[in-house]
């Protein structure tokens, strides 16, 4: 067979280390796991499996911060995604995934096939996807390459998911310069299901098969896994094309395949999985450590789509739309005519053996024989070095910024108009929303809302985060994230269930990132705490750097909710002229990292300022308590931009105007970013009864009228716009931006 | 004005879905006798200049704009000039 | 009346009609796979959304070489309903039961949004209960809706009351002059790029696409005499 | 086998935004020699058979499948045969 290298030339000339594994850790796999030399094929395996991407050596520490589990949660970490009990019998599973290096490298395929993954993922557990979701992070808009580059990565995610038919209903789209060499393309998918389907990534039952379905194995991304997980640079440019390519209408089928044998043929399968990074190593070492067993593979039996490739390269194709399933002996036939009849492949590649050990052969030579374990647990940790950044501790003796406002009615003009903020109709607009007929509220307000068919329930979910707070104190920008994602759940009257996460960072290796990702882990850890929405699952993605400058700490938090009764969703816009309109939560001088700080002096700087978690906790509760009564009109949360931008699209899309006495405000604070805050509007009628209920918390600061003005008092400004003209600030922007010439 | 005729294409190695999902359709009209389908395309561009002023702006508008070079790899032919 | 939704390869409106029509009219609805050569025993038959194929090549172009189709056209021909929107719009045009083409979208992009229509026609069998010139809003969502066909087949469709459908305010996708839906010349097959089977529950934002499929099913014999 | 290029273009009658849109970004790199862009196109099919054979399944599958004459027109090239 044609090893590449004897394992004593790989010994001495070290080609892992380009692979990305350490001398160290090859030492510690010849020395302690094996007692011999990998050959070529086996260190290919070992670097693939024992790279952060496959393994999470160097974040797994941090990890363990996260809680996984309350009473609700059926399946945490460890799955093809995690799934939460919504009562009645089903069940609501979700996972998000970054596909930040191949989108950066060819942003329409590397945005599809993340799409593409993060549906497997969801389907492999026996749920049916019934709704996207995306978190995308660009540079500036002046920059004409972005704006290809925002164009392809937007028609990828479209793609990709129309053609599947589901619906993406909700997202996040920002721009800053940190992302202009390195864009952040996360992908969020979930899925519903009956809590019998439900499936693990098990492989077990000596004599079982291992059945390979769907897509044929092609050079696809080889080495994506420890890609993913090395430094950036132009140089990649000049790769040889690995570039995967989704094929959205072969997944279709798939789907449709695969639940067809998870929910009508339950004595058939063992365990399924997908096959993501690493391809046919990582899912097969994971399914056999899964169920403690042994593994046999011929490679001769996989279905290829370029001749002459080696073991090396087909264990560890990226080739997208495949699936790994683990068979009852005796029924691969029965197996193989469901997925005839969609006109896909499932082949028998091997067997589940008695022992521990994970054995291929190749050209009818055995090319690996290791213990499966040495993949997929033995893997060395890395404990991280740590420092706090100079610039945080610098910070904290300085004084706050604080901006000079001399018109506040302009200022609000120009922030609606930053890219960050305007609207994004021009992106979500190419994505099917409303497929499926389930969509209660699409992209456009704070969280996207579906009904769940057949009944009186709907979930409501949203992506969230934002890099800059998180740069300027990682532990209150950790908590932040979740406390913005839980105020889009609560604003459409939803209680918050579980989150899932995607860690997006720099170089590990260089302690103040590793600090940056250890503090922001712990304070969205503690704050899942405080809302018990426990990590159900997540990725982390390290090594967002372009020539050696890392991107801001971005960690994206993906949460659902549960509406228990769908007809009592709340709108995001105003609804009646007369209604009372609340603010709730206290407003302060918040503007380090926020966008006013970033439009006027063109960075950020600052020290982002605790807040009290339980008391935003404690009334967000209560104002839950009240959508539910029935008793509110309307509610959106307040973020980029502060309250003066959340009043204005309060009102776009009505004919509806507020007067309202913000005395208690200077005209900075109404841009102010304190977290934790929404406005509410209340029907008259229902005022006293709620005013009951949030006491302080709320405070009264106007009227909804039916003048399509919005008119607001402050200590020392008064602002008084008409509405339509903000809103066509607000809508052409980016579209403006787009079709610049220059 | 010289017309060139530009053709962009997968790299040899780039999985192409519609070239094989147009494969299986054609044998299913009944012709097995298709061996192989790729999928293509093409631009016809209308250049003012000499010759050589030509060539040189199908390249530029090749690499900076018409061609992917992540995935795609292109020939050109000059067509009829006059 | 018994209704047939097709579920092509990519098909992935299938379930929006398929739910439009039994959990929203009460209607006898079955799912018929691509694969069947048959329509035995249906009245109607209906193509719905989606991408079949993967939209490779053209939209709906190899979704007409199906085992199911030539039993479609058989219903055509015997003047029973056939309705297909979008991907469904595509196939009828591709396999020639309707005129014209679809193009891509003059923006070259997939576009979801709501759209105002002027129901030009309603005297065809699926928009009766429609008043005449009335304006409704459906949603649309396609990359390939701009309706194309030479200047005689345009003026054919005008004269002869084809056209059902028309864009009313803008026109999302480039088609010629404003077409957003057009029946045969017998009326008894209409395809529309919107998706009236997404407005029919006021949960999800609007009803005007529900007299549409109640047109339909509240007409006895749906028969189209020739 | 032999190798025939089929390509496919927009009749002259339908208006293609898709080449205008090329056509001015073009214009914004600086390429204001390139007066006209049109977009089409191509399908390299691989058959098995006689020249004649060849032919006549270029031209079978052509009209019933790759090619939509109510909007499209198509040509053919034979490329390379062993
Ligand atoms: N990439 C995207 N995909 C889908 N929807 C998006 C995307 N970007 C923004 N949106 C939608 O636009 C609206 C505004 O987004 P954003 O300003 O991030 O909201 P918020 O601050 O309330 O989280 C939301 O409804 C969001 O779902
Ligand atoms: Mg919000």
């Amino acid at each position: 067979m044609k090893q590449a290298m004897t394992p004593e030339e790989i010994k001495e000339q070290k080609p892992y280390l380009d692979w990305s594994l350490s001398e160290a850790e090859y030492n510690y796999i010849s020395d302690k796991l094996l007692g011999r030399l990998p050959n070529y094929t086996e260190t290919g395996l070992f670097s693939a499996m024992w790279s952060e991407h496959c393994s999470y050596k160097k974040s797994k520490p941090v990890l363990r911060l996260f809680p996984n589990k309350n009473s609700r949660v059926l399946q945490g970490p460890g799955e093809g995604a995690g799934v939460v009990d919504i009562d009645d019998g089903q069940a609501v599973v979700f996972k998000a995934e970054s596909h930040n290096h191949p989108t950066t490298v060819e942003p329409y395929q590397g945005a599809a096939t993340g799409v593409g993954g993060i549906l497997r993922d969801i389907f492999s557990m026996g749920a049916r996807p019934v709704a996207s979701l995306d978190s995308l992070h660009f540079g500036e808009l002046t920059d004409p390459k972005m704006r290809m580059k925002v164009a392809g990565t937007v028609r990828g995610i479209g793609d990709y998911g129309n053609c599947m038919g589901i619906p993406t209903i909700a997202g996040e789209t920002t721009f800053d310069p940190c992302y202009q060499g390195n864009i952040l393309c996360n992908a969020m998918s979930v899925g519903l299901m009956d809590q019998k389907d439900l499936q693990k990534g098990r492989a077990a039952g000596v004599g079982n098969a291992v059945m390979y379905v769907g897509a044929k194995t092609g050079r696809d991304g080889i080495h994506g896994a420890t890609f993913a997980s090395a430094d950036f640079s132009d140089e990649n440019a000049t790769q040889r094309s690995a570039v995967q390519v989704g094929d959205p209408f072969m997944e279709k089928l798939l789907l449709e395949a695969c639940l067809e044998v998870i929910t009508k043929h339950p004595d058939w399968l063992v365990g399924i999985q997908d096959m993501g990074a690493a391809g046919i190593v990582s899912s097969s070492a994971e399914m056999a450590s899964e169920g403690k067993s042994g593994m046999e593979l011929n490679l001769d039996l996989v279905p290829q789509r370029e001749p002459n490739m080696s073991a090396y390269e087909i264990m560890l194709s990226e080739s997208q739309e495949r699936m790994l399933l683990c068979v009852n002996k005796g029924h691969e036939g029965d197996l193989k005519k469901v997925f005839d009849f969609y006109d896909l492949e499932a082949v028998t590649i091997g067997r589940i053996t008695s022992g521990h050990d994970y054995v291929l052969y190749h050209d009818g030579q055995e090319v690996c024989n290791i213990p499966v374990s040495s993949l997929t647990d033995d893997v060395l940790e890395e404990a991280s070095e740590e420092k706090k950044p100079e610039r945080i501790t610098k910070a904290e003796t300085q004084p706050a910024w604080v901006p000079e406002i001399t018109d506040a009615e302009q200022t609000l003009r120009d922030l609606l108009q930053q890219s960050t903020i305007a609207d994004k109709k021009v992106f979500y607009q190419q994505y099917d929303s409303q497929v499926r007929t389930s969509t209660v509220v699409g992209p456009g307000s704070d969280a996207g809302v579906l009904r769940v068919r057949g009944t009186h329930k709907g979930l409501s979910m949203t992506t969230d985060g934002n890099g800059r707070f998180v740069y300027l104190n990682p532990e209150v920008g950790g908590q932040m994230a979740l406390v913005e994602a839980a105020a889009n759940i609560i604003a459409s009257g939803a209680e918050p269930l579980a989150i899932t996460d995607c860690l997006n960072y720099g170089d590990p290796n260089d302690p103040e990132i590793f600090w940056e990702l250890h503090q922001s882990v712990k304070g969205m850890a503690d704050a899942c705490r405080v809302f018990d929405t426990p990590v159900i699952s997540g990725n982390v993605s390290l090594y967002n750097e372009n020539n050696g400058k890392a991107i801001h700490p971005t960690p994206m938090v993906g949460m659902v909710g549960l509406v228990k009764n769908i007809d009592h969703v709340i709108p995001s816009f105003a609804q009646n002229a007369g209604d009372q309109v609340y603010l709730i939560g206290k407003t302060d001088d918040d503007f380090a990292g926020a966008e006013i700080q970033k439009m006027m002096t063109g960075d950020i700087s600052g020290i982002v300022k605790p807040f009290e978690m339980e008391h935003v906790h404690d009334y967000m509760k209560r104002l839950l308590g009240e959508m539910q009564a029935g008793n509110v009109a309307s509610a959106h949360d307040l973020s980029e931009g502060g309250l003066g931008v959340a009043l204005a699209e309060t009102l776009f899309k009505t004919d509806l105007g507020m007067n309202l006495n913000l005395r208690h405000l200077s005209a900075a604070q109404l841009f102010s970013e304190t977290p934790g805050r929404l406005i509410v509007t209340v029907p008259v009628e229902k005022a006293a009864k709620f005013e009951k209920t949030l006491g302080e918390d709320a405070q009264l600061v106007g009227e909804v009228t039916n003048t399509h003005w919005l008119e607001a008092h402050l200590k020392d400004a008064e602002v008084n716009q008409n509405v339509t003209e903000l809103q066509k600030l607000w809508e052409e922007a980016i579209p403006c931006q787009l079709k610049s010439k220059d | 004005m010289t017309k060139v005729r530009i053709f962009v294409t997968y790299k040899q190695s780039v999985f192409d879905p519609q070239g094989e999902t147009i494969k299986d359709a054609i044998h299913t009209l009944g012709h097995d006798d298709v061996k192989d389908v790729q999928v293509g395309k093409f631009f016809d561009v209308t250049v003012d200049g000499s010759k050589d002023a030509v060539e040189k702006t199908v390249k530029e508008i090749a690499d900076q704009l018409l061609v992917n070079f992540n995935m795609e790899t292109y020939t050109y032919q000059v067509m009829e000039e006059d | 009346m018994k209704i047939a939704v097709i579920v092509f390869p990519g098909s992935n409106c299938d379930v929006d009609l398929y739910e439009a029509l039994h959990s929203v009219c009460h209607a006898d609805v079955e799912y018929v796979s691509h694969k069947e050569k048959s329509l035995d025993g249906f009245d109607a038959v209906m193509l719905p959304g989606g991408f079949s194929y993967g939209d490779y090549l053209r939209a709906g172009a190899i979704a007409r070489f199906t085992n199911i189709m030539p039993a479609v056209i058989r219903m055509a021909k015997e003047g029973k309903p056939v309705f297909g929107t979008c991907n469904g719009f595509q196939i009828l045009t591709e396999v020639g039961l309707l005129p014209g083409a679809l193009k891509r979208n003059d923006s070259q992009k997939f576009v979801c949004k709501t759209v105002p229509l002027e129901v030009v026609n309603n005297q065809t069998i699926f928009t009766r209960q429609y008043k005449d010139h009335e304006r409704i809003a459906l949603p649309i969502a396609h990359a390939d809706g701009s309706y194309f066909a030479d200047e005689q087949t345009l003026d054919r469709l005008e004269e002869n009351h084809q056209v059902v459908f028309r864009y009313a305010e803008e026109n999302p996708n480039g088609s010629l002059r404003n077409i957003a839906g057009i029946t045969n010349e017998r009326g008894n097959v209409l395809g529309m790029m919107p998706h009236p089977e997404r407005a029919v529950e006021a949960l999800l934002g609007s009803t005007a696409g529900l007299r549409l499929f109640k047109s339909l099913l509240e007409t006895g014999s749906a028969k189209v005499e020739e």
